[in-house]
């Protein structure tokens, strides 16, 4: 491998890991405090693609407001999910949550299906050529994609470990029914939750569609990678979701001279699965108790 | 009509078979399996590429159930370490990866050409005695997959997995072996989801990789969910209701000609959520299951 | 054809409001015998779903017109839609249905490989005809009783035409990105054989899983081979991005893929500056001929959009007109192998060319042979039952898809 | 005046009933100890207070407002802490933050300084997350946290569980305090000779029911409570 080849892949696998890790710092936050995979992640985050594209078609081209949109509309539909199901489901095992997610991924989907029909959508994003150093291809678009994807990780990791409202999330995360002896209204600690979780697939969901093409099963696509970034990042911890993230993208990416375009996307699992042997609990899993 | 009946009984068999198998997992073990498709899809090509090289299709049955049971010996070694969620996420991947070796390794498997004209059983009998036959193929199939996981329960073995499953401790302080049952049983129930895979393989004469996508492990699941775990009917009544879901919407579609079109893919989709979502609700034991939730 | 407008639109308010079950003849006599039932077999879902709607409605109008000119052989035609799911499975339970409840003499449309090959047992075996636009090449060989018949080509053959194309545009350097599965390897795989033969070695070759986030990696691969252009055996998604992805690299590069993924969608979302020169071959669709444009016309009405995405329902649609004028030329009484042995008969040189059957029916009557030239192509079948497709070549130029040349691939 | 007043309460999960009619009460400044036998009920009763128990009726009132209508978080408002015998520190949160996120507290920061005060050995390491703590440590950050809220009564199940003898004097030193800074105190304990010694009151818990009660006193006295519940030691 040379040189500028080493450099291409390394810049693809950060920008995949980016897009993966911020859909595995969705799927983090819920992991932790909620304690249970949301599989609906991958389709709340589509939800908020087409929120954007909605808004694009009101004639309005700044991202910056179709994302403000995907994130509003991500935020109402988790928190509409929390109070219509998840809530519900406390006290339950963690399978029955998530079958309940998967139920839920799929009625999105299919919602998502019928009202936008299966046709695939575009946002409308001058492109910009890459600038080209040796041979390796520096594209200016990764930057805001990087601030992006770190920014998020940033504002989740100041609301965890910086406010108070975070603190009741670990808390709750750490222990619910010792946070209601506490005084902690988990309620409010949930809604919360939910809400940052569908800020975080807002932004996620805008990036996986600037960054592809927006269809109804976007989402769902993601869903696997960012599971094992999720898993292997670590349960509560927004740097180990991204970190993990990043970590997945490049090797993934890195591997290809090795293994080939078809097994690469094998290696995230492959990964998973040869880490958990070793550490059941993660790559950088705190050491949270087997329930 | 009755041939078109014959059909719709024979894949709900093979979706109720997979389900005794996840049963097998989860009702009686606990353990949360997400890759059920993996051992499926390994029994399928087993099986299918063994009578295609010749072998009878004693042997590819024989075939499928042991290498998904043998898959599942590493896998399930893995499983009884990690927690309930990483396990599901474990699973997933496993049979992500069976799809993915499936569909890159072409010399074997036909890759994404997929693997056409799988021989069938019972040629000698004419078509619809072909078809009475591998639908009595089936059901008796069942029938011994029923009565295993019934004299499994009521065995000694059977008391151990109930063990196992209600009180893990008091287990070992017995001085049996969790892991090892655990284990056992996550064989024996991916054996049964590779049996399945012979027989869909067999039937349809034809595979690819696009038939074992993750979609199947989750309506398996909602089968299980629907007709209640820890107990085999529940289990065959599940399977049921599923494959009822899968082909009404063609019923749906003569009731209300035109209008349903190209949104019934999504309809079944919305269908099979909703279901899963209420199930788990409102109805966690399913329809006649023993209740057993942790 | 002329004298019918008033029926058409007649036919077709009732196509518009969803009538799905078609058994009545327009100005005709009276069924004279038993109806000809055909189960429209598509993909209306899954991952054909932007083809099997199209499909369905153009075999139902298809059938109209038959009836509207009275039928064939005396025999009315009656339509039973049923959607394959694009699985197997799927496809598997609604032939028996077929077969079996709803007693069709033809299952017509099957467009994946894997449901054509699922179905083909159980119709080879109640003796049902089979119309087919799936690709896989084997769907030849293991038809035994000359039962199935193929309506588009294989993607073999589809990617034979590009190469001949980038051959006699004096391309040296050629490269193949495949979409991993049948129908995107099927593609290259042609190039490849037909590059081979030419005693030339692709620079390059690249099969993909779908669904990435990104494709740079696949694309950086298959440019440092330096190619001139490169072969997509791709769909819309991820033809976008890749396009999208190599302009950003800089790549001075040209795309050639199926019409199904360059197609005014990928325009559309790549914008014109981005899809410049975006080169489309196409099995066609025989754009200058009598029956393309009626069905065009029709299409617009009856589906809506542009028929140049469907090529497929033209297929459809020929399947119906095609199989009537077997029926007329084998009678009223005739069986389904023997409507079948009529099938090249009315389709293949000699004979008067007919652009339907209503045009058809006439000639046959008086005595004449007929030579059926279709939507989808001149339509002869060959000893395997598949058709030796035409090809277009169009250029994406300052937005618009350009027809630049016919292609008769021998 | 008495604060925690439970008349004929029956609390369980499921179908069964752990607690199946106890009366219990709790004045202030007041030490009570509840003793019993392992599977008596103690744990699930301190649960009921608390809220924690699918299943609870009867009278259950502090300072006369009625608990049962209340959820858990809003129960230490009225004035009752908790200390779970188990579990008790959030163990991923540093020992400030686990003082911190208790809510219903005036002056945070002034409270955690009055508490490091108090529990000297947090003070050193505040920026330490509890999961790092010792056993001794993890039940003092447990103190502190429940006294956050300037309760009027702790609620203690069996704090001394699975501690070190020594750490086991300390923590009912820390008990035996407690009056004198305005809290009374429902020790759950199965060292029910350490507890009554410190203690004013004392039941005695069987089968989900108080089969005896009165002066702590008395009860150390009494040679059937000596016979079947404080063992020798």
């Amino acid at each position: 491998m040379n040189a500028a080849l080493f450099f291409n892949l390394l810049l693809n696998g950060v920008i995949e890991g980016l897009i993966i890790g911020l859909a595995a710092l969705a799927l983090n936050l819920v992991f932790a405090v909620a304690r249970f995979p949301n599989t609906a992640t991958g389709d709340i985050m589509t939800v908020g693609a087409y929120a954007g594209i909605a808004v694009q078609g009101l004639g309005i081209s700044s991202t910056v407001l179709q994302m403000l949109a995907a994130v509003v509309v991500c935020m109402a539909l988790c928190v509409v999910l929390y109070r219509l199901v998840f809530r519900r489901l406390q006290g339950r095992s963690m399978l029955a949550v998530l079958l309940a997610s998967i139920g839920l991924a799929f009625i999105i989907r299919a919602a998502v299906f019928l009202i936008a029909g299966p046709e695939q959508r575009v946002f409308q994003i001058p492109l910009q050529r890459a600038i080209d150093i040796g041979g390796v291809a520096l594209q200016p678009s990764m930057l805001w994609l990087a601030v992006t994807a770190f920014g998020c990780m940033a504002v989740v990791f100041a609301v965890l470990f910086l406010t108070p409202i975070g603190r009741r999330m670990r808390a709750v995360a750490d222990n619910r029914a010792l946070a209601r002896t506490s005084g902690i209204d988990v309620d409010r600690v949930m809604v919360a939750l939910w809400l940052l979780t569908g800020a975080v697939c807002g932004v996620a969901g805008m990036v996986l569609g600037i960054n592809t093409v927006v269809m109804p099963e976007n989402g769902w696509n993601i869903l696997l990678p960012a599971f094992a970034a999720a898993v292997l990042g670590g349960v509560g911890s927004p740097v180990g979701a991204i970190v993990a993230g990043l970590a997945l993208g490049i090797v993934q990416e890195l591997s290809t001279p090795f293994v080939g375009f078809t097994y690469k996307i094998a290696l995230s699992f492959v990964a998973l699965i040869v880490i958990l042997a070793i550490r059941p609990r993660g790559l950088f899993g705190a050491a949270v108790k087997v329930r | 009509m009755l041939s078109y009946l014959v059909a719709i009984a024979i894949i709900g068999g093979i979706y109720s078979l997979l389900t005794l198998g996840l049963n097998l997992h989860y009702g009686f073990t606990g353990l949360i399996n997400f890759g059920h498709v993996g051992f499926f899809a390994l029994g399928a090509y087993a099986s299918a590429l063994l009578t295609l090289a010749g072998l009878p299709f004693a042997a590819g049955f024989a075939a499928a159930m042991l290498i998904a049971a043998l898959v599942a010996l590493p896998l399930g070694l893995l499983a009884i370490r990690l927690r309930d969620d990483y396990l599901a996420i474990v699973t997933l991947g496993f049979s992500e990866i069976i799809r993915i070796v499936i569909t890159s390794e072409e010399w074997l498997t036909g890759g994404v050409q997929g693997l056409p004209g799988i021989p069938r059983p019972f040629g000698g009998l004419g078509v619809g005695g072909a078809e009475y036959a591998y639908l009595g193929l089936v059901v008796a199939l069942n029938g011994l997959a029923f009565l295993l996981v019934h004299r499994l329960a009521a065995s000694p073995f059977g008391r151990l997995i109930k063990a196992v499953r209600d009180n893990e401790v008091a287990l070992v302080s017995l001085g049996k072996d969790p892991v090892g049952v655990k284990i056992r049983v996550f064989m024996i129930g991916a054996g049964l989801a590779g049996l399945a895979g012979a027989l869909y393989a067999h039937y349809i004469t034809y595979l690819s990789p696009e038939q074992v996508i993750p979609l199947v492990t989750f309506y398996v699941w909602m089968a299980m969910i629907i007709g209640g775990t820890g107990r085999n009917a529940g289990v065959v009544l599940g399977a049921g209701i599923l494959v009822l879901i899968l082909e009404g919407s063609r019923f749906v579609r003569d009731l209300f000609p035109g209008v349903l079109d190209t949104e019934m893919a999504s309809i079944r989709l919305a269908i099979i959520g909703l279901c899963l979502v209420l199930f788990v609700l409102f109805r966690p034991r399913g329809l006649i299951g023993d209740g057993v939730e942790r | 054809m002329s004298a019918n407008t008033i029926d058409r639109r007649r036919l077709l308010g009732a196509a518009g409001t969803g009538a799905l079950l078609w058994a009545v003849g327009g100005a005709g006599p009276a069924r004279a015998g038993e109806p000809f039932r055909i189960g429209a077999l598509n993909p209306i879902t899954g991952a054909g779903s932007l083809y099997g709607a199209g499909m369905q409605k153009a075999i139902i109008f298809s059938a109209e017109e038959v009836n509207a000119a009275g039928g064939a052989g005396g025999r009315m035609l009656e339509v039973f839609p049923e959607d394959s799911q694009t699985q197997p499975d799927a496809g598997v339970l609604a032939a028996k249905r077929l077969i079996e409840v709803k007693k069709v003499h033809a299952i017509m449309g099957t467009w994946s490989s894997g449901v054509a090959l699922a179905v083909m047992p159980i119709q080879e075996a109640a003796g049902v005809i089979h119309m087919t636009s799936a690709g896989a090449s084997i769907i030849s060989t293991q038809d035994k009783k000359d039962l199935v018949y193929r309506f588009s080509t294989t993607g073999q053959r589809s990617g034979r035409a590009i190469a001949s194309i980038l051959a006699k545009d004096g391309v040296q350097r050629v490269a193949t990105m495949a979409f991993n599965n049948a129908s995107g390897r099927d593609i290259t795989d042609g190039v490849k054989g037909a590059w081979t033969e030419m005693g030339r070695k692709l620079v390059a070759e690249v099969v993909y899983e779908p669904n990435r986030p990104s494709y740079r990696s696949e694309l950086q691969r298959i440019l440092a081979g330096k190619p001139e252009a490169i072969v997509l055996g791709a769909y819309v998604p991820d033809t976008t991005i890749i396009v999208r992805e190599a302009w950003q690299l800089n790549a001075k590069v040209k795309f050639i893929g199926p019409g199904y993924a360059v197609s005014p969608k990928l325009v559309e979302s790549l914008g014109p500056e981005v899809a410049q020169g975006l080169m489309a071959v196409d099995y066609v669709s025989a754009l200058n001929g009598a029956a393309y444009t009626h069905f065009a016309e029709r299409y617009r009405k009856v589906v809506g959009g542009d028929p140049a995405d469907g090529f497929f329902a033209a297929c459809a649609y020929d399947m119906v007109q095609v199989t009537a004028l077997a029926i007329e030329a084998a009678g009223g009484s005739a069986d389904n192998a023997a409507i079948a042995a009529k099938l090249r008969e009315v389709a293949n040189p000699p004979g008067t060319p007919v652009s339907s059957f209503a045009e058809g029916k006439a000639l046959l009557k008086a005595g004449q042979k007929v030579n059926y030239e279709g939507a989808s192509g001149p339509l002869d079948f060959d000893e395997h039952g598949d058709v030796r497709p035409l090809f277009k070549l169009s250029v994406i130029r300052k937005g618009q898809l350009e027809f630049r040349q016919m292609l008769d691939l021998k | 005046m008495t604060l925690l007043a439970i008349e004929q309460m029956v609390a369980g999960y499921g179908e069964i009933d752990i607690v199946t009619g106890i009366d219990i009460a709790v004045h202030e400044k007041e030490i009570v100890t509840v003793a019993g036998t392992n599977g008596a009920g103690k744990s699930t009763l301190a649960k009921a207070i608390m809220g924690l128990v699918p299943r609870c009726r009867g009278v259950l009132r502090f300072c006369g407002e009625d608990l049962l209508a209340m959820r858990p978080e809003d129960r230490i408002k009225v004035g009752v802490a908790y200390v779970p015998q188990v579990e008790n520190v959030f163990p991923s949160l540093t020992i400030v933050e686990n003082l911190q996120v208790v809510v219903g507290v005036q002056n945070h920061a002034a409270r955690i300084a009055e508490m490091l005060d108090l529990f000297p050995a947090l003070a050193a390491r505040r920026r330490v997350r509890a999961e790092a703590l010792s056993g001794g440590e993890r039940q003092q950050l447990a103190f502190a946290r429940a006294l956050m809220t300037q309760p009027k009564m702790m609620l203690l199940d069996e704090p001394t569980a699975a501690l070190s003898p020594n750490l086991v004097a300390q923590v009912f030193d820390t008990i035996r305090k407690l009056p004198a800074i305005g809290v009374a105190a429902l020790v759950i304990e199965q060292r029910a000779r350490q507890s009554l010694e410190i203690s004013d009151r004392g039941y005695v818990l069987d089968s989900g029911k108080a089969v005896m009660s009165g002066a702590a006193r008395d009860l150390l006295a009494d040679a059937r409570m000596a016979d079947l519940y404080l063992g020798g030691a």
